[in-house]
C-alpha cells in the first residue's frame, strides 16, 4: 500500500490541495551568509508522529519525517522527479533490467557508532518486502532476492523489469536499520522488537530521538556520526538538536511563532498565507507538492440504498465537472495560492500528463446533463471530514455552482473511522479527498486512482479494462519513452471519464522565523533539517 | 436614664409604597429597670427594638433620636456602633434556630463576641464561656460549647442565645419576644432567668412581648404601642389597673385574667394598615369608645406624672 | 451516624458504578462506527493489510471475549496498549493525567478567585449599577465560545502582550502553573459566571437572614460577619455546585487543551475517539470518572466541613 | 420592580431575536447563502455593515438568519432534557424506594462523564447534524431536571394540601397533575430559561468540531468557529454573531432572573 494516507487522519485539519507548480519558494531578503552551526531549532507539527518503524508504520505523520533519522539507499531528488545518491553511491541495471547491483557508501555509521554493512542493508531490505510486514511491501514485491557481492556491493535482484525500483529504494520503506541492534531488541516477534525499537530507534540519519513524549515534543539531537558533509567540507546537520512540538490548534501554532516560540511551523492555514507575508519578522515558504485535492465519486449503478446513481452516468460526472468554476474554487480555499489540476497526478509526479481539465463552462455542463435521464437535476451527498475548514470551504462553494444545474448538494460531516468505513463499503455517493504521492514514480498514484483490481480505484467503483492492461503493462516496461506514453494515455481516459472531481493542487505552506533557515520539504513531502540552521 | 427614644420613626420603602413601621416613638429605660414592649404584631415594636441598634437594613428609613448615656446612637460611626453593639447593649431574638448560625458551635459563637471585645486570651476565652453557659443554666459546658444549634433543644437554644447576648456583660439587654417560640414551662425558665441575670448584673431590659401576662409578672415600666405608635406608658400596676387608652383597655379585656369567669372581650376589626395612615387616632375605627373628634384629629399624648397616654377617650376610661 | 462512616458510604456507593461505566464505555466504543484499523490505515489500505493487523491487535475476537479481557485487565491493574500510538495506555494516561488535573484545579480556584468577592459586590449592591455591570461582564464571560476566547486571551495577553507563554505546558511546577493561567482562566471564565450567579443568590438569602442580623448586634467587624457568617453559609450551595462541574470543566478543557496546545487527557479522549482507540477511551473514561468521583468527595467533605449538619 | 425589569428587558430582547427569526427575509439585506465574489471578505462598510465572509456572504444577514436555527436550538435542546428529567423526578420524587435509589446511582455515573466528551461520543455515534444534537444533549442533561425536580417533589410531598389530597381520596395521577406539578415545576421552568442560553454554547461547541449545524446554514457557533481562520485578517466575520449570541444569553438569563423573582423561587 501506498500510502495515501493523507487524506487525513484527523478532523480539523486543513489539507487541501492544489499548489502552485511554478512558483517554487523564494527565500528573499536575508542575504545567504554562511549557515551558523549549533542552537536548537523548534519546530511546531499539527499531530505527533505514532510508530517510527520504517516498514511498519501507516501514516504521514511518520514518514514525512522518518527521513531525519533514517536514510534509504538513494534519496529523492527536491525536485521529486529523480533520484539522488543515498547510502548508495553508484547504481547499475543489467541488460535485461532484472538485476540492480549497487556500490554502498564508505566508511557510513549508525547513530549508536556501529559501523553499517552490507549485511544491514540486505536484512533491511528483506524486511521491507516480507508480505506479513506492514503497508508498504507492494512498494518492492519485485524484489525477489537481495545479494551481498561484497563489504560495499549487493545485488536486488528482480522478478522482471521495473523502472520504479530506483525511485522504490528512495522511499522511506527501504531505510537501512542495523541488524545486529534491532534483534538484540527486546521481544518475541518482528513486531513486539520494532515497537521497542521505535521507542529509540537508531538509523544513520542526521538525527536522533532522545526523548518522547506523545502528543507533546519529540527531541531530537545531531547525529555525531552522519556520513554527509556541508558544502564547507564539515559534517551536517549544522543543528545541534531539532524539537518537534506538537500543536494541534492552527491558530495557536502560528500564533507561537509569531511570539517567537517557534522557529517555524507547518500546515499554515491559506488564510493567514498573506498575513504571514507581510510580517517582517516571518517567512513564508510554499514548497511545491504532489497533492491534489478532488472529489471521489461512487460510479456504481446503483448506491448502497438500491437507488440509481445519477453518477455511474459518464456524461453527469463530465457536468458536474464542467460546472465548477476551479478558479473560483482555488480563491475562496487556498486564497489563491492553488492551481487547477492538469491529470489526476500533481505536475510534480513524473510521467504527468498536463491537459486543460473541464474549464468552467455552464452552458456546455447544461447540455451534457441535458443529454441524461437526469435533465431535471437530482440530489447528492458528500461526505467530509467533520471540522476539516478547506472541505467545509470547497463543498459550499460547488453547492452554489451546482445549483443551476439543479443539483442539490448535501454535505454530510463524518467523524474519520465512519467517513472510511462507509466509503471502504461503497455506501457514499461523494467525499471530499486529497493525496500525496511516497514515491517519485506515478505507479503508486496511478494503482490506488484508476487500477481497478487494487482498491477498486478509490472505491469509486470505475473499471477500465484498457486503463487496468495499460497500468499491467508499464508496471514491467523496460523502455522509458513507452512506460511514459503508456501512462500519458491513462491519464487522457481517466480525464474524458472523470470518475473524481477535479479540483486543485496546493503547495506545502510552511512559515520559519527570519532567522531560521535551511529547510527543504520535497513533493513528497519529506521534512529536511539535515541543512537547516539558525542565523546569527 | 440610660437610653432615651425619641420621636423615632422608621419608613420601609416597598415595593408597593412606603410603610410607617414606626411613627414618632418616645421611650426611657432607666439603669437597671425592666421595660415592656407590648402590643399586637406588627405594631412596630421589635422594628423599633432593632432600630434602636441600628440593626434595619436599607431599604429602612430611620429618623428621630436614640440617646444611650447621652451619646446620639444614630449618629454613631461605625467603630462605635461596633463597641455599643454586644458590649453595651446585648440583644436576644424571638427565634433562636433562626438567630443561632446553624454552622457554628456554640463556642464559637460566643468566642467571637468575646474575641471583638475584649483582650482576653483563648484560655481565658473559654472559661469565660463556660461560666456563661453555666450562668444560663446550661449543664455540661464542656460538651455544649463544641455543640451546634441544631443539637439542641429549643430552651437550651434561647439559653446559649441570651449566653452569647451577655458574653461582653452589657449594661442594657433587649430582649425581642425572648418566649413566643417555647412551649409554657420553657417560658417561665427563661423570663425567670433573665430577670435573676438582670439582678446579678445590673443590666436594664426591654422585653418585647404580645403577651400582658409576661409584662405583669416581669416589668416595673410598661409601653403599649399601637400602629407604630406607643398609645400609653406608665409603671405596669397603674396601666394594667386603669388603662387611660381605649387600646390598652381593650387589649386587657382580651386577655385571661387571675379572675376565673371573667368574660374574655376580644377586640373587632383587623390591625391597621401602616401604608396609608389615617388623619385620626390609628385605633378608632376598633375602638368601642371612639367619638367623632376620633376620626379628623390625632389625639396628643397627656403627660402625668408618672403616665403618658394620647387618647381622646382617656379621661373617661 | 457517624461522619467518617458516612463519607465511606458514599464512597462505596460510588465503587460500583465503575464497573457500569466499564462496561458502558466499553459497549459504547464498540457501537461508534468505523473501527481503529481502518481509521489507522485510512482510505487506500488494502483489504488484506486491514485484516492482518485487526488479527495482529486482536480485535478479531468475539466482543464478548474482548469485554472479558479488558475486565480482566482492569482487576489486573493492567490496561493495555494503545492501538494508535503502541505505547501502554497507562504511560500514556500517566504523562497526560497531571497537565488535566492542573488545569481543572487552577480554574477552580481562578474561577472561585473571580466568583467570590465579586459576587460579595454584586449581592451588596443588589440592582445598582456594580451588580449590574458585574453581572453583564459575566454574562458575557458565559456566552461566549469557550475556543473564541482562548483565541482572544492568546492573541492579547500572550501574542501580543508577551505577558504569558503561548499555549504548553512548560518543565517543572511553576513553569507548568505559568503555561496553564491562561486556559484555565478561559475555562473559569464561564464556570465562574456561574458560581457568581449562584453565589450572589445564596449571598442575597443569606445576608437578610435572622442569624447574620443576630451577629451583628454582636458588634462584629464587617470582615468577620461576611467571612464566617455569609460566606461560609452561602458558600454552602456553591460547594455542591463545584463538584457537579467538575465533570463539565473537563469536558470544557477537551478544547481549552487543544487551544492551547496543553498534552492533557481531554485532548487525548477526543483523539482517541476519532481514531477509535478503545483501549484508551476505555481507560481513560474510567480514570475521568475516578478523577471525577474524588473531586465530588473532596466537595462532600469540604461540605462537610462547612455544614456541620451534613452527614449527622 | 425586582421581577419586571428583568423580565421585561429579557422578554424583550427575545422578541426581537424571535421576530428575527421569523421574518428573517425581510430583515436581513441580503441573501444568508448568496456568494458575491466581487466582495470576498470585505471590510465592515455601508454596504456591509458587519462585512462578508470568504464567500463575500453579508455576515449581518447571516447572523439574522441564524436566529431562527439558534432559537430553535436553544428550545429543543433544553425540551428533551426537560420533558425527560421533569418525568422521572417527578415519579422517583413520588414513590421513591428503589427506583429513587436507581436513579441516585444513574445520576452520579451520568455526573462522573464529561458533558461535553459524552456528547461528542454519541454524535460520533448517531452522525453529526441538529436532531442527533438534540438527542445527545437529552441524553446527559437530563439528570439536572431530574434532581431539581425530585427535590421539589419531595418537599410538595410533605405539605398539607397534599395530605388532604390524599385524605380527599384523589388518585395519584390527579394529585401529582394536578397539584404537586403544578407547585414543582417552578424551579424547573426557571433554571430551563438559563438552560437555553447553555444550550447555543453547547450547539457553537460542536459546531467548532464540526459537529453541529452543517453548511451552508447558518449558525451563530459555527459563524463564529468559522471566523477563528480569519481571527486576525477579518475580524469582523465573528464580531455579528458573537454579539448575538451575548445579546441572547443575556435575554434569557435576564428572563430566568424576572421569572425566578415573580415565582418566587428560592434558589
Amino acid at each position: 500500500m501506498s500510502n495515501g494516507l493523507v487524506l487525513t487522519r484527523r478532523a480539523g485539519l486543513a489539507l487541501a490541495a492544489g499548489f502552485a507548480a511554478v512558483p517554487v519558494l523564494t527565500l528573499p531578503g536575508v542575504a545567504q551568509a554562511a549557515p551558523v552551526r549549533g542552537g536548537k531549532m523548534v519546530y511546531g507539527r499539527y499531530a505527533d508522529s505514532l510508530f517510527l518503524d520504517p516498514v511498519l508504520n501507516d501514516a504521514n505523520v511518520d514518514i514525512w519525517v522518518m527521513n531525519n533519522l533514517y536514510d534509504t539507499l538513494l534519496t529523492p531528488m527536491q525536485d521529486g522527479l529523480g533520484v539522488a545518491p543515498g547510502l548508495a553511491t553508484k547504481w547499475s541495471m543489467s541488460a535485461d533490467g532484472k538485476s540492480l547491483a549497487l556500490t554502498l557508501r564508505e566508511g557510513v555509521k549508525f547513530a549508536n557508532g556501529t559501523q553499517m554493512t552490507a549485511e544491514d542493508v540486505k536484512w533491511s531490505l528483506d524486511r521491507a518486502r516480507n508480505p506479513k510486514n506492514g503497508a508498504w511491501v507492494d512498494l518492492v514485491a519485485s524484489i525477489t532476492d537481495v545479494v551481498i557481492d561484497g563489504p560495499l556491493a549487493v545485488t536486488v535482484k528482480l522478478k522482471h523489469p521495473d523502472l520504479s525500483i530506483l525511485a522504490a529504494l528512495a522511499t522511506f520503506n527501504t531505510a537501512i536499520m542495523p541488524k545486529a541492534l534491532f534483534e538484540a531488541t527486546q521481544g518475541a516477534t518482528d513486531a513486539e522488537k520494532a515497537k521497542a525499537f521505535a521507542e529509540k530507534p537508531i538509523g544513520t540519519g542526521p538525527f536522533m530521538l532522545v526523548e518522547w513524549q506523545r502528543g507533546v515534543i519529540m527531541k531530537l539531537v545531531r547525529n555525531p556520526y552522519y556520513w554527509k558533509m556541508a558544502p564547507d567540507g564539515k559534517p551536517l546537520p549544522y543543528l545541534d538538536a531539532l524539537d518537534f512540538q506538537i500543536i494541534p490548534d492552527d491558530s495557536t501554532r502560528l500564533l507561537k511563532l509569531k511570539a517567537g516560540e517557534l522557529h517555524g511551523t507547518e500546515f499554515v492555514p491559506y488564510s493567514r498565507v498573506k498575513e504571514i507575508q507581510a510580517d517582517a519578522n516571518l517567512r513564508m515558504e510554499l514548497w511545491p507538492s504532489t497533492k491534489v485535492t478532488y472529489l471521489t465519486m461512487n460510479v456504481r449503478p446503483k448506491l448502497g440504498d438500491g437507488s440509481v446513481n445519477p453518477l455511474s452516468d459518464v456524461k453527469v460526472r463530465q457536468a458536474l465537472n464542467y460546472a465548477v468554476n476551479k478558479d473560483a474554487v482555488i480563491a475562496i480555499t487556498t486564497q489563491g495560492l492553488g492551481t487547477p489540476m492538469t491529470s489526476f497526478m500533481s505536475k510534480s509526479t513524473p510521467m504527468q500528463h498536463a491537459q486543460t481539465l473541464y474549464k468552467a463552462d455552464v452552458a456546455k455542463a447544461k447540455a451534457l446533463l441535458a443529454e441524461t435521464p437526469f435533465k431535471a437535476g437530482f440530489e447528492v451527498t458528500c461526505m467530509m471530514v467533520a471540522g476539516n475548514v478547506d472541505s467545509t470551504n470547497n463543498l459550499t462553494t460547488i453547492q452554489q455552482m451546482w445549483a443551476p444545474l439543479g443539483v442539490k448538494l448535501k454535505i454530510e460531516q463524518l467523524d474519520n473511522p465512519t467517513l472510511t468505513k462507509r466509503y471502504r463499503a461503497g455506501d457514499f455517493s461523494m467525499r471530499t479527498a486529497s493525496w500525496t504521492d511516497d514515491i517519485a514514480d506515478p505507479n503508486q498514484i496511478t494503482s490506488y486512482f484508476a487500477y481497478f483490481p487494487n482498491i477498486g480505484s478509490l472505491h469509486s467503483g470505475w473499471d477500465n479494462k484498457k486503463v487496468n492492461a495499460l497500468f499491467e503493462t508499464s508496471q514491467e516496461e523496460v523502455d522509458p519513452a513507452k512506460r511514459k506514453a503508456q501512462y500519458r494515455e491513462i491519464q487522457e481516459v481517466y480525464t474524458e471519464e472523470a470518475p473524481i472531481l477535479f479540483l486543485y493542487e496546493s503547495p506545502y505552506p510552511v512559515a520559519f522565523r527570519k532567522n531560521a533557515m535551511g529547510f527543504v520539504q520535497i513533493p513528497l513531502g519529506n521534512n529536511l533539517f539535515e541543512g537547516a540552521y539558525l542565523a546569527a | 436614664m440610660s437610653l432615651v427614644v425619641r420621636d423615632l420613626r422608621v419608613v420601609f420603602n416597598t415595593r408597593s409604597g412606603p410603610v410607617w413601621a414606626v411613627d414618632g416613638v418616645d421611650l426611657e429605660v432607666a439603669p437597671g429597670s425592666v421595660l415592656g414592649l407590648v402590643g399586637e404584631s406588627g405594631s412596630g415594636k421589635s422594628v423599633t427594638l432593632r432600630a434602636i441598634a441600628r440593626l434595619l437594613h436599607g431599604h429602612a428609613k430611620v429618623s428621630g433620636a436614640v440617646s444611650w448615656q447621652g451619646e446620639d446612637v444614630l449618629a454613631m460611626p461605625p467603630d462605635r456602633l461596633r463597641r455599643l453593639r454586644g458590649a453595651e447593649i446585648g440583644i436576644v431574638f424571638q427565634e433562636p434556630m433562626a438567630a443561632l448560625n446553624p454552622v457554628l458551635s456554640i463556642g464559637q459563637q460566643i468566642d467571637e463576641s468575646l474575641v471583638a471585645h475584649t483582650v482576653l486570651d483563648t484560655k481565658s476565652r473559654r472559661a469565660r464561656a463556660l461560666e456563661l453557659l453555666d450562668l444560663v443554666g446550661i449543664s455540661a459546658g464542656a460538651t455544649r460549647l463544641g455543640q451546634y444549634p441544631h443539637e439542641f433543644s429549643g430552651g437550651m437554644r434561647q439559653r446559649a442565645m441570651i449566653a452569647i447576648a451577655l458574653a461582653s456583660a452589657p449594661k442594657l439587654l433587649l430582649a425581642d419576644e425572648p418566649t413566643t417560640a417555647l412551649d409554657v414551662t420553657i417560658q417561665d425558665q427563661i423570663l425567670r432567668l433573665l430577670l435573676r441575670l438582670k439582678d446579678e448584673l445590673g443590666m436594664a431590659l426591654v422585653l418585647v412581648t404580645h403577651d400582658l401576662g409576661v409584662v405583669a409578672q416581669t416589668c416595673e415600666r410598661v409601653s403599649v404601642m399601637y400602629a407604630g405608635r406607643v398609645c400609653e406608658t406608665g409603671k405596669v400596676s397603674e396601666v394594667f389597673a386603669h388603662p387611660r387608652h381605649a387600646y390598652t383597655q381593650a387589649l386587657l379585656r382580651a386577655m385571661p385574667g387571675e379572675q376565673i369567669g371573667a368574660k374574655l372581650v376580644p377586640i373587632p376589626g383587623q390591625a391597621p394598615r401602616l401604608d396609608a395612615p389615617s388623619p385620626g387616632c390609628a385605633f378608632q375605627p376598633r375602638c368601642t369608645a371612639r367619638e367623632p373628634i376620633c376620626a379628623t384629629q390625632r389625639p396628643s399624648f397627656t403627660e402625668l406624672a408618672t403616665r403618658r397616654f394620647a387618647c381622646h377617650a382617656g379621661a373617661r376610661l | 451516624m457517624n461522619r467518617g462512616t458516612w463519607l465511606l458510604g458514599r464512597l462505596a456507593q460510588i465503587v460500583p458504578s465503575f464497573l457500569f461505566i466499564g462496561v458502558a464505555v466499553f459497549v459504547l466504543a464498540r457501537l461508534l462506527p468505523g473501527d481503529p484499523v481502518s481509521a489507522m490505515l485510512g482510505d487506500h489500505a488494502t483489504d488484506a493489510t486491514l485484516a492482518r493487523l485487526t488479527a495482529q491487535l486482536g480485535l478479531d475476537r468475539s466482543i464478548p471475549v474482548q469485554l472479558m479481557q479488558f475486565l480482566g485487565g482492569v482487576l489486573r491493574g493492567e490496561l493495555g496498549d494503545s492501538i494508535a500510538y503502541r505505547i501502554p495506555v497507562a504511560r500514556l494516561i500517566a504523562e497526560r493525567l497531571p497537565a488535566t488535573v492542573l488545569l481543572t484545579l487552577l480554574s477552580v480556584a481562578i474561577a472561585l478567585a473571580l466568583a467570590v468577592p465579586l459576587a460579595f459586590v454584586a449581592a451588596l449592591n443588589a440592582n445598582r449599577w456594580p451588580d449590574l455591570l458585574i453581572r453583564f461582564v459575566f454574562q458575557i464571560g458565559l456566552s461566549t465560545p469557550i475556543f473564541y476566547v482562548g483565541l482572544l486571551l492568546l492573541t492579547v495577553l500572550a501574542a501580543w502582550a508577551h505577558l504569558f507563554p503561548v499555549g504548553g505546558y512548560g518543565d517543572g511546577w511553576r513553569a507548568h502553573l505559568w503555561h496553564l493561567f491562561l486556559p484555565a482562566l478561559t475555562l473559569a471564565l464561564s464556570f465562574a459566571a456561574v458560581l457568581m450567579r449562584s453565589l450572589r443568590g445564596a449571598v442575597l438569602d443569606v445576608i437578610n437572614a435572622e442569624f447574620v442580623d443576630f451577629a451583628r448586634s454582636k458588634g462584629l467587624r464587617a470582615r468577620v460577619l461576611l467571612g464566617r457568617h455569609v460566606l461560609r453559609s452561602a458558600m454552602i450551595a456553591t460547594v455542591t455546585l463545584v463538584g457537579l462541574h467538575v465533570g463539565s470543566l473537563l469536558g470544557g478543557a477537551v478544547i481549552t487543551e487543544s487551544v492551547f496546545a496543553v498534552p492533557g487527557v481531554g485532548r487525548l479522549m477526543v483523539e482517541s475517539i476519532f481514531a477509535r482507540d478503545y483501549p484508551v477511551i476505555q481507560a481513560l473514561t474510567l480514570v475521568l470518572a475516578v478523577f471525577v468521583s474524588l473531586a465530588l468527595l473532596a466537595t462532600d467533605i469540604v461540605q462537610m466541613w462547612l455544614d456541620p449538619r451534613v452527614g449527622r | 420592580m425586582r421581577a419586571w425589569l428583568p423580565l421585561g428587558t429579557g422578554l424583550l430582547i427575545l422578541t426581537a431575536f424571535l421576530v428575527m427569526a421569523v421574518i428573517p427575509e425581510s430583515i436581513a439585506p441580503y441573501d444568508p447563502l448568496g456568494f458575491d465574489f466581487a466582495a470576498l471578505l470585505a471590510e465592515p462598510s455601508a454596504e456591509h455593515i458587519f462585512g462578508t465572509d470568504q464567500f463575500g456572504r453579508d455576515i449581518l444577514s447571516r447572523t439574522i438568519a441564524a436566529s431562527r436555527i439558534d432559537l430553535q436550538i436553544a428550545l429543543f435542546a433544553m425540551l428533551g432534557p426537560l420533558l425527560i428529567g421533569s418525568v422521572i423526578g417527578l415519579l422517583v420524587g413520588w414513590f421513591g424506594g428503589w427506583a429513587d435509589a436507581l436513579f441516585g446511582r444513574l445520576a452520579d455515573i451520568v455526573v462522573t462523564f464529561p458533558f461535553l466528551v459524552l456528547v461528542i461520543a454519541i454524535v460520533a455515534v448517531l452522525g453529526p447534524g441538529l436532531i442527533n444534537m438534540y438527542i445527545a444533549v437529552s441524553c446527559v442533561g437530563w439528570v439536572v431536571y431530574a434532581r431539581l425536580m425530585r427535590g421539589e417533589v419531595r418537599i410538595q410531598a410533605q405539605a398539607d394540601y397534599v395530605a388532604a389530597a390524599r385524605v380527599l381520596g384523589y388518585s395519584t395521577a390527579r394529585i401529582l397533575l394536578r397539584h404537586v406539578l403544578p407547585n414543582a415545576v417552578r424551579p424547573v421552568l426557571v433554571y430551563a430559561v438559563t438552560d437555553m442560553a447553555l444550550a447555543i454554547l453547547t450547539g457553537s461547541s460542536l459546531g467548532y468540531l464540526g459537529l453541529g449545524a452543517q453548511p451552508p446554514t447558518a449558525e451563530w457557533g459555527v459563524l463564529i468557529a468559522d471566523g477563528r481562520n480569519f481571527f486576525t485578517t477579518a475580524p469582523w466575520i465573528s464580531l455579528a454573531p458573537g454579539v448575538a449570541i451575548v445579546l441572547a444569553g443575556l435575554g434569557f438569563s435576564l428572563t430566568g432572573d424576572g421569572l425566578q423573582a415573580l415565582l418566587d423561587v428560592k434558589r
